[in-house]
Parts: structure tokens; C-alpha cells; sequence
């Protein structure tokens, strides 16, 4: 095998010398690239898959050993398999179709908001040339698509034919939205200073020293780090911005109708959510898999969003939930204001060349 | 003021229409006439060393021979207490509301209703509210009321 | 711009529902998220406890009564047997009397807990909860090391207390109030200033002075409104006069005031346990009651101040040895029945708070 | 149903199938016993034992038991307090929302036969087994947390005892 075995620790000349494997098959360019991306859609898919399962576990030790409890024991080494029984016993479910007109609409509120929240990770960079698709418009496209989610959340609550869930669908509509101006505003001032929307170009322009990374930028980047995990927190619907399946108002908000697969998909979005939101933290002001000494780059990456998870994990478990009308006023009162002065400033200090 | 005090104060103030009882066991008991209640009601509220603005409680009781309603008050700046009750002959169960002196006793009169039977005049939404919607089987608390699986203790 | 014709929409905060504490029902008719009007409808547990009790004797209604309320169980045996002790003129001894004092503010404070735990949950912060309930096995250990039982207790009798407390009894006790007391800081560290918390509470739910009077609403949520008034001091029962406490009071009357009032009543009854501990004197814990206790006829109406506000027992007994009439008034009633009087023109999320912070409980309303 | 519980039906025609259902039947039954998410529904004083046992000293979690807050979502309810005859049609609609794999445990005295109001009280259900069918009766008023838990280990060996056939006519 060529390179040598640090490579292979790097995973992504395991993936060079695959490709070459493939393309010795004599098979056509077009083929070659739909094998290729079918191959790796698959790896991200389980991969995500997972994730899901293990953050799900990890939020409920952490929420146990927060409040002092134990959490999952008897299902293995402190419940480890857990959410695996969760996940199977979910396929056995009864699949409750509500007597409802729209059909279609609760049909297909779930495997929108599943989608939404899997296609984020075309463009996400797992490490050193680990990314499926290196896109000029990295974060651009991250931000369309998670507004998908919006959609499926409306739909899952117009299609419930549910009181509650209609009122927690309007509710994730306005927060959603009104989150996603701050959300982009804060990402805006990191594009600003790498000047490419690439993902790839963004964690390269934090190589090198710790104190590239933007989250050291000083004074933008601190102002940028703290919005953009507040508006994220609001964009994963989690405390204390979940009012759209406030529990204790709503009684399960959107996803009040649904159960077995369907309240499954919704689930593991959410956790691919938190996890999207967290990797996209890393990667804009973390300095993605920028690391030193010999631990191989996707694992610094994987351990830094991990921390990213555990912060919005602990905001989960300490923090009351705000009311729907003071949340949009923090939005417009004052992230907004904020995010925008923030990014002018950046915006002159780059072109007069204040920066360091 | 002490009990004795304001036992001889009340029986002697609105012109004899408390009359004091002995079956008080701790605080003052009085009797009132049904058609005078509204204007007792309001008098001991509006009375300027009594004061009686707080609501304790409305009890409706069937003693075998009529039905009584027993009203305890309380003043809560003069830090008094004071019980009187209306004897309701069986054959005409009837009670004035006397909400607009204590707001609180809707529920309480409307609750005489439902499980007594005690008609409350003028009470506003005299509906049913403890027992199921569809109950049929007339006012339950009372001492002659029964229905086919009401099982009574056995004594032993 | 046409006249946008909106619909309000009844949303039925049911019986079954994570925010009503048990059964009780909301029906909201609601213009989008503001509420016009609500509608309480209550019943779902109408165990027909008066019923049940005027076929008992005096003995079996204590088990029937600490049904009635079952957070402050301790309170309701407390109400009855003080209404029996009245009504037949019983003196009951000394060590009984503190031994009452000493149970009846250990369930204050366990019912506290269970507030403090419910009011954050519903408001969104989970963990308190679990913070509140863990304080309150200390103290479900002592009623269970005394009493045998851990929520319906049947500890009093007529004329005194069923059980002498054991050795080790003194010391947990003392263990147990000291490490609450300490763990008191941490809840209000938690929450007090935490402004989500704030914007959540503050002027939430205002309740004036004059619809609480109106209304007959009692205890803490009384005393928040501004009016300083406990039956323990303002129609003195049992043993409460020997010792100093204060009965804290805040004049604001909305949510936060409530929260507040109720972590200091649970310093004032570390104060009144302390006391009562040091002062507990030897001596026998029943009076000399017969079996078949035959009260002389009468009636009164006593009535006692528990954790929610005034509880009260209006017995009639016509000397056989089963009342003859027994009514239990909870507080929680009159506040289910004050709640659309200060209820209307807010937000779910501020009735779900303001409901959490007046602590009703459903048995007191359906009996 | 679920899709997966139409394969058992077809797996018993080929040969061999019989291995599969019964391997098939042991991560079935084993998934569902291990996750039970139960409803929070509580009437009663039971309702405040309940509570304890969630929370951190006698842990529901521990047995992967979790609360979800509609009947669409969890498979187990545990009618923890008194149920009245105005409160009896409410729990059989909540019974019916549930989806199918369902499991029901009376927790206290009142769901086995209506407790210390089995006498002299006009509106208390005696018992709840002719409005759900029950699968667990834990005695006691309220029973400890313990007893609670101990109930919840039963219902999980239940399930998983259970044979595919049985689910049919349930």
C-alpha cells in the first residue's frame, strides 16, 4: 500500500487509495463519480446515524449525572446499548395515521425535517480532506438547508390536526426565522475575514497557532462566538428557546401526533441538529480540525464539537424556557442590533486593515 | 375582642336577627332566618368594628329532619371569627346568593346545589361540576339518597 | 388593509395535561396565544370523601382524611383531630402537642420542596425538580422512621399522636433541617437572579389584595398579595404562641413574590423546628380517649394553616360514633376559583406559570 | 402495524423460518422491554410517589424509562391514583390514543378495586380492569417507590415471555 501509516490515521488517504482501487476497475468517469458519492453518502449516513444514537445516550447521562441521578444502567456498561433497544422498539410501533385531510402534509413532516437535517454534511469538513463535496458556497448552502426545517416543523404541526400542535408549529415558524437573521449575521463576520465562503478555506485560514482561530479574533470574534451559540440554540429548538414542544405548555408541540417511526425521525433530527449546529461552531471559530501533536485531524474535530454538544447539553438542564413574545424580542431587540454593528465594524476594520 | 364580647356584641346589634346558639363548640354560633340572610350578609361586612370581609367556609349539612347551611366568616383585620347557619325545611330548600358580599362563595353555593340539592336564587351559572355529566341519580350527599351499587360500610 | 377576521380557538388544558398537577381542567378559549377567557372544570377526582367519612368513626376517618390532601397529609389528621378535640373539650399533653408542631412543619417544608421542584419544572428549568425532591427524602426518612408511611402518614389520633419518636429521631432531624437549610442558598443561587426566571415571574399573575380577600384566598399566596395574615398567629391553634417566628410577607402579589414567600416560610419553620426540638419535654403522647369515642353533639369549624393556606374541618356530631357531618375546605379551591378572575389576558406560558405558583392540588378542590 | 411485525408471518413459511422468528421474536420482545416509555398520568397520591421514583433516588431511567408527555409516544401507562367515574371514560380514550404495543400497570390500591373508597363513595371506580385491560397490579396506598420498580421488572420479564402470535389478539 503506498503513503505512509500516519496517513492512514488520517483517514482520508484511506479514502485516496479506495478511489484508486476504483478507478483501476476501468470503469467510466460517470459511474466512478456516482459509486463514489453513493459510497460516501452511506459512510455519512451511518456515521450520522451513530452520532445520533450516541448523543442521545450522552444527553441522558449527562442530564442524569446533572440532576444527580444515575440514568440508563442495566442495558449494558451504564446502559451503553440503550438507545439501540429505544431505536428498535420504535420500529415495532403502531404507525398512527391521524384522521386528518392533509395526509400527505403528516406524512411527509418527518422525512423533510430528516432530510433537512442530514444534507447539511455535504460540505462539512470531518478533517484533512475529509469532506464529500468541497462547495465554493460551503456555508451559504448550510444555511439554506437548515431552514428546511422550518418547514417540516409547520407541516408537522398544520398536519397533527391537533391544537397544541398547531400552536407549536406557528411557534418554531416565528423562532426559526427570527433566529436565522442573527445566525447569519454572526457567520457573515468570519466569512468577512477569510473572504471565502468554502468551508475548507475557512478552517485553512485558522491553521497554524491557536490564536488564528476566530474565535481569538479580537473584539469581533468573542461577540460573533457568544450570538452565534445563542441564535444555534434557538436554531436546534433546545432550552432555553424549546417552546415549539414545550412540554410543560404544549404537551409534545409539533410532534404531539406522531409516533414509532415517524416521532423517531423527528428525534434523531433533533440530535443531528444539535450536532450540525455544534460542527458548524467548530468549524467557523474553532478552527476545525486544526490540531497539534500526532492525534489525527477528524478526531480533534469530532473532540471539539463534542465540547461544543456538552455546552448546549448543560444550557438544556440549568436554564427555565423563555415566553414566545420576550424570545422574539431578544431576537429583533437585541441579537439583531448586536450581530449587525458587530459585522460593519468587522466589515471597516478588514478594509482599512486593523486587524491582526 | 374576645368571643364573649363579640358574641354579645352581634346578638345584640342587628336588631335580634342573630340569634345565638350553644352548639358552638369554639367559635360564636348564631341562627338567621333565610329571608333576612342577604341583609345580614351585608351588614356584618359593611358593620365598621366587625368588618367580616373574609370567607371560610359554606357548609351544607341534612340532619335527618331539614337542611342547614352553615356559613363561617372571618374579619381578617379585626382577627375575629364567626359561624351562623339557616335552617332549611326539607319541602322548601331554598337560599338567597349572597355573592356580591362574598365573591368567593359561588362555588360553594353551587356545589350545596349539586350535591344537596339546596336551591340557590339568583346565582348565575348554578351548573354541574363535581359529578359526572351524565349523573342521574339526584343529590347524592344526602342522609336518604342511595342507588344500586352504593355499597354501605358493614358495621363490625 | 381588510379586517383580518381571526377565530379564538378552545384549547382544553385537560385533565390529562404535564402542567395541571394532576386532573384538573382548563378549558382556554384562545385568540392565537393570548387567552380571552378560561373556564375551570373540575370533578375528576371526586372521591366523595365526606360521604365516605360520615359512615366512619372517629378513628377511621383520620386514614380517609389524609386522602384528602395528600402532600400535607400531616395536616389533614392534624385538622380533624383538633375539630374531634374541640368538639369533646380533650387536653392533650404536652409532648404530643410538640411532637404536632415538629411533624406539621417537617411537612410544611416537604411540601415546599415539592413546590419549589414543580413551580421550576413547569417554567421550563427541569433539574430544580429533582434538586427539590432529593431534599425531601431527608425528610421522608423521618416520617418514615416515625410513622411507618411515606406521603399518608396517620400519625395523629384524637388526643394526641399515635407513635413516640424514635432515638435517632432528634439528631436526623437536626442533620436534616441543618443540610436544607444550607442547600436553600444553592436553590435560590440557582434561580433567583436568573433573569429568563425573572421575565418569566416578575409581574406575572398579579393577584390584588381586594380579589384575594373577595375570594377567600389564603396562605402564601395571600401573603404575597400584601395581606399579613397566618391562621398560626392570627387565630392561634395548638402550641405556636411559645415559639418566635415571623410570618414573611411581600406586596407585589405576582409570581416571583409567590416563589419567594415560600423559600422564606421554609427558613421560618427551620426556626420553629429548632425551637420545638430544644424544647420537647418528657411525658405520655395520648390523652386517655375510649375506644368508642362519642363526642357531645355541636359543631365547630377549626381550622389550621398548611402549606397551601387555610385548611379547615366544620364537624357536627350528634353524639353517636360517627360525625354526622364532616366538610373538609381546602384552600386550593378558592384559588382554582380566583384563577379566571387574574387569569385572563396572558399567554399559555404565563397561566402554566401562574398556575404552578398558586401550588393548587387537586383533591383539595374535588374532595 | 409496524412493518417489521408482518415479517414473523411470512418467515414461519420457508424452512428454517422457525429459528428466525424465535431470534427474531428475543430482540423484539428484549427492545421492547428494555425501553419502556411510560405516560405521565397521575391522579391521585400515587401520583406523588410516582414522582419520587423518577426522580433521583429510586431512578426510573436506570430501567431505561423515560416520561413523554402525549400517548402517542409511550407504551406504558401507569395509572397511578384514584380513577372516578367522571375520569373513567377520559383514561379509556387515553388507553385508545396509545399506539399498539401497550402495556398498563395499576399502581395502588384505588386501580385494583377502588381502595379505601371501595365503601360508602358514590363516584369512585372500584377498580380500572373493566375500562383497561391491566397487565401489573401493585398493591398498596401508595405503594413504595420499590415495590413501584419491583412492579416495572415484572412487566419487563412479561414482555419478554411474550410469543409473536400472542400480539394479534390483543
Amino acid at each position: 500500500m503506498t503513503g505512509n501509516p500516519v496517513l492512514f490515521i488520517e483517514l482520508h488517504g484511506l479514502f485516496r487509495w479506495l478511489y484508486e482501487k476504483l478507478l483501476a476497475t476501468g470503469l467510466s468517469q460517470t459511474w466512478v463519480d456516482i459509486i463514489t458519492y453513493t459510497a460516501l453518502g452511506l459512510v455519512i449516513f451511518a456515521l450520522l446515524a451513530l452520532v445520533a444514537l450516541f448523543l442521545v445516550w450522552w444527553e441522558r447521562k449527562i442530564s442524569a449525572h446533572v440532576q444527580q441521578r444515575f440514568g440508563p444502567m442495566r442495558h449494558g456498561w451504564h446502559g451503553w446499548y440503550q438507545t439501540i433497544m429505544d431505536a428498535i422498539k420504535l420500529l415495532q410501533k403502531e404507525d398512527i395515521l391521524v384522521d386528518t385531510r392533509d395526509r400527505l402534509v403528516f406524512f411527509w413532516a418527518p422525512v423533510i425535517c430528516f432530510v433537512a437535517a442530514f444534507s447539511v454534511y455535504v460540505v462539512m469538513p470531518w478533517g484533512k480532506g475529509l469532506i464529500v463535496a468541497d462547495l465554493n458556497i460551503g456555508i451559504l448552502y448550510i444555511m439554506a438547508v437548515t431552514t428546511f426545517a422550518v418547514i417540516s416543523l409547520l407541516m408537522a404541526g398544520w398536519g397533527s390536526n391537533n391544537k397544541y400542535a398547531l400552536l407549536g408549529g406557528m411557534r418554531s415558524a416565528a423562532q426559526m426565522v427570527s433566529y436565522e437573521v442573527p445566525l447569519v449575521a454572526s457567520v457573515l463576520v468570519v466569512v468577512i475575514f477569510v473572504g471565502s465562503l468554502s468551508m475548507v478555506d475557512i478552517v485553512k485560514a485558522q491553521s497554524g497557532l491557536v490564536f488564528n482561530w476566530y474565535i481569538f479574533r479580537l473584539p469581533f470574534g468573542p461577540i460573533a462566538f457568544l450570538t452565534y451559540i445563542t441564535a444555534a440554540t434557538a436554531e436546534a429548538n433546545r432550552t432555553p428557546f424549546d417552546i415549539p414542544e414545550a412540554e410543560q405548555e404544549l404537551v409534545a408541540g409539533y410532534n404531539v401526533e406522531y409516533s414509532g417511526m415517524k416521532f423517531a425521525m423527528f428525534f434523531l433530527a433533533e440530535f443531528v441538529n444539535l450536532f450540525t449546529v455544534s460542527a458548524i461552531a467548530v468549524t467557523l471559530f474553532l478552527g476545525g480540525w486544526n490540531g497539534w501533536g500526532f492525534i489525527p485531524s477528524w478526531l480533534w474535530f469530532l473532540g471539539k464539537t463534542l465540547v461544543i454538544v456538552l455546552l448546549l447539553m448543560l444550557f438544556r438542564w440549568t436554564y427555565p424556557r423563555l415566553r414566545v413574545d420576550q424570545l422574539m424580542e431578544f431576537a429583533w431587540k437585541f441579537l439583531v442590533p448586536v450581530t449587525f454593528t458587530n459585522l460593519v465594524v468587522a466589515g471597516v476594520f478588514r478594509y482599512l486593515g486593523w486587524y491582526w | 375582642m374576645t368571643k364573649d364580647e363579640l358574641k354579645d356584641y352581634v346578638s345584640s346589634h342587628f336588631d335580634g336577627k342573630l340569634t345565638p346558639l350553644d352548639t358552638g363548640r369554639y367559635d360564636p354560633m348564631f341562627q338567621v332566618k333565610s329571608e333576612d340572610l342577604m341583609e345580614v350578609a351585608r351588614a356584618l361586612k359593611a358593620d365598621e368594628n366587625l368588618q367580616f370581609d373574609y370567607l371560610c367556609n359554606l357548609a351544607g349539612v341534612d340532619t335527618k329532619e331539614h337542611f342547614e347551611a352553615v356559613y363561617s366568616i372571618a374579619s381578617i383585620s379585626n382577627n375575629l371569627r364567626l359561624d351562623f347557619k339557616v335552617i332549611l325545611p326539607y319541602d322548601k330548600a331554598e337560599i338567597e346568593s349572597v355573592q356580591e358580599v362574598w365573591p368567593g362563595i359561588n362555588w360553594y353555593e353551587r356545589e350545596i346545589w349539586e350535591l344537596y340539592g339546596i336551591n340557590v336564587l339568583n346565582h348565575g351559572n348554578l351548573k354541574r361540576f363535581l359529578l359526572p355529566d351524565d349523573w342521574d341519580q339526584g343529590h347524592p350527599m344526602r342522609k336518604d339518597w342511595d342507588a344500586p351499587d352504593f355499597e354501605r360500610m358493614p358495621e363490625f | 388593509m381588510a379586517e383580518l377576521r381571526t377565530e379564538e380557538f378552545v384549547v382544553n388544558m385537560g385533565p390529562q395535561h404535564p402542567s395541571t398537577h394532576g386532573v384538573a381542567r382548563l378549558m382556554l378559549t384562545m385568540d392565537g396565544e393570548k387567552i380571552v377567557k378560561i373556564e375551570p372544570v373540575i370533578g375528576y377526582l371526586h372521591r366523595a370523601i365526606e360521604k365516605v367519612c360520615e359512615n366512619r368513626t372517629y378513628a377511621q376517618c383520620i386514614p380517609i382524611m389524609d386522602r384528602f390532601e395528600y402532600v400535607t397529609a400531616m395536616s389533614c389528621s392534624y385538622a380533624f383531630s383538633l375539630a374531634a378535640e374541640k368538639l369533646a373539650g380533650i387536653e392533650v399533653p404536652e409532648r404530643a402537642e410538640y411532637l404536632r408542631v415538629i411533624m406539621l412543619e417537617l411537612n410544611r417544608i416537604a411540601s415546599h420542596l415539592i413546590f419549589y421542584g414543580v413551580t421550576a419544572m413547569d417554567i421550563g428549568a427541569v433539574t430544580p425538580f429533582l434538586y427539590g425532591l432529593r431534599e425531601r427524602e431527608l425528610i421522608v426518612d423521618l416520617f418514615e422512621m416515625t410513622c411507618g408511611q411515606r406521603l399518608t402518614y396517620s400519625y395523629n389520633r384524637i388526643g394526641g399522636v399515635s407513635r413516640d419518636i424514635p432515638k435517632e429521631f432528634i439528631p436526623k432531624t437536626r442533620e436534616a433541617i441543618k443540610i436544607i437549610g444550607a442547600k436553600l442558598s444553592d436553590y435560590e443561587g440557582l434561580l433567583n437572579k436568573n433573569p429568563i426566571w425573572l421575565a418569566r415571574t416578575k409581574g406575572i399573575g398579579v393577584l390584588s389584595k381586594e380579589t384575594a380577600i373577595a375570594y377567600g384566598v389564603s396562605g402564601p399566596v395571600l401573603r404575597a398579595s400584601g395581606v399579613q395574615y397566618d391562621t398560626r398567629r392570627n387565630d392561634p391553634y395548638s402550641i405556636y404562641d411559645r415559639f418566635d417566628f415571623d410570618i414573611p410577607v411581600r406586596y407585589h402579589g405576582d409570581c416571583y413574590d409567590r416563589y419567594l414567600l415560600r423559600l422564606d416560610e421554609i427558613r421560618q419553620s427551620i426556626r420553629i423546628i429548632t425551637q420545638a426540638l430544644d424544647g420537647l419535654p418528657e411525658g405520655e403522647i395520648r390523652a386517655k380517649v375510649l375506644p368508642n369515642f362519642k363526642p357531645p353533639p355541636g359543631e365547630v369549624y377549626s381550622r389550621i394553616e398548611n402549606s397551601r393556606g387555610e385548611m379547615g374541618i366544620y364537624m357536627l356530631s350528634d353524639g353517636s360514633k360517627k360525625p354526622l357531618r364532616v366538610k373538609a375546605r381546602g384552600s386550593s379551591y378558592n384559588h382554582f376559583e380566583a384563577l379566571p378572575e387574574f387569569g385572563t389576558d396572558m399567554l399559555i406560558a404565563d397561566i402554566v406559570a401562574t398556575f404552578a405558583t398558586l401550588d393548587i392540588i387537586v383533591p383539595e378542590i374535588d374532595r | 402495524m409496524g412493518i417489521i411485525r408482518k415479517v414473523p408471518h411470512y418467515a414461519e413459511k420457508i424452512p428454517g423460518g422457525g429459528i428466525i422468528t424465535t431470534a427474531l421474536e428475543t430482540v423484539l420482545h428484549q427492545a421492547q422491554a428494555k425501553s419502556l416509555w411510560y405516560l405521565l398520568f397521575g391522579t391521585a397520591c400515587c401520583a406523588i410517589e410516582l414522582m419520587c421514583t423518577g426522580a433521583s433516588r429510586y431512578d426510573f431511567d436506570r430501567l431505561g424509562m423515560i416520561y413523554r408527555a402525549t400517548p402517542r409516544q409511550s407504551d406504558l401507562i401507569i395509572v397511578a391514583g384514584t380513577i372516578t367515574k367522571k375520569m373513567a371514560p377520559r383514561l379509556r380514550r387515553l388507553y385508545d390514543q396509545m399506539a399498539e404495543p401497550r402495556y398498563v400497570i395499576a399502581m395502588g390500591g384505588c386501580t385494583i378495586s377502588g381502595g379505601p373508597f371501595y365503601y360508602d363513595s358514590y363516584a369512585v371506580e372500584k377498580g380500572i380492569d373493566h375500562i383497561i385491560p391491566v397487565d401489573i397490579y401493585i398493591p398498596g396506598c401508595p405503594p413504595r417507590p420499590e415495590s413501584l420498580l419491583e412492579g416495572c421488572i415484572h412487566l419487563q420479564e412479561k414482555i419478554k415471555k411474550q410469543k409473536l402470535s400472542d400480539w394479534q389478539e390483543k
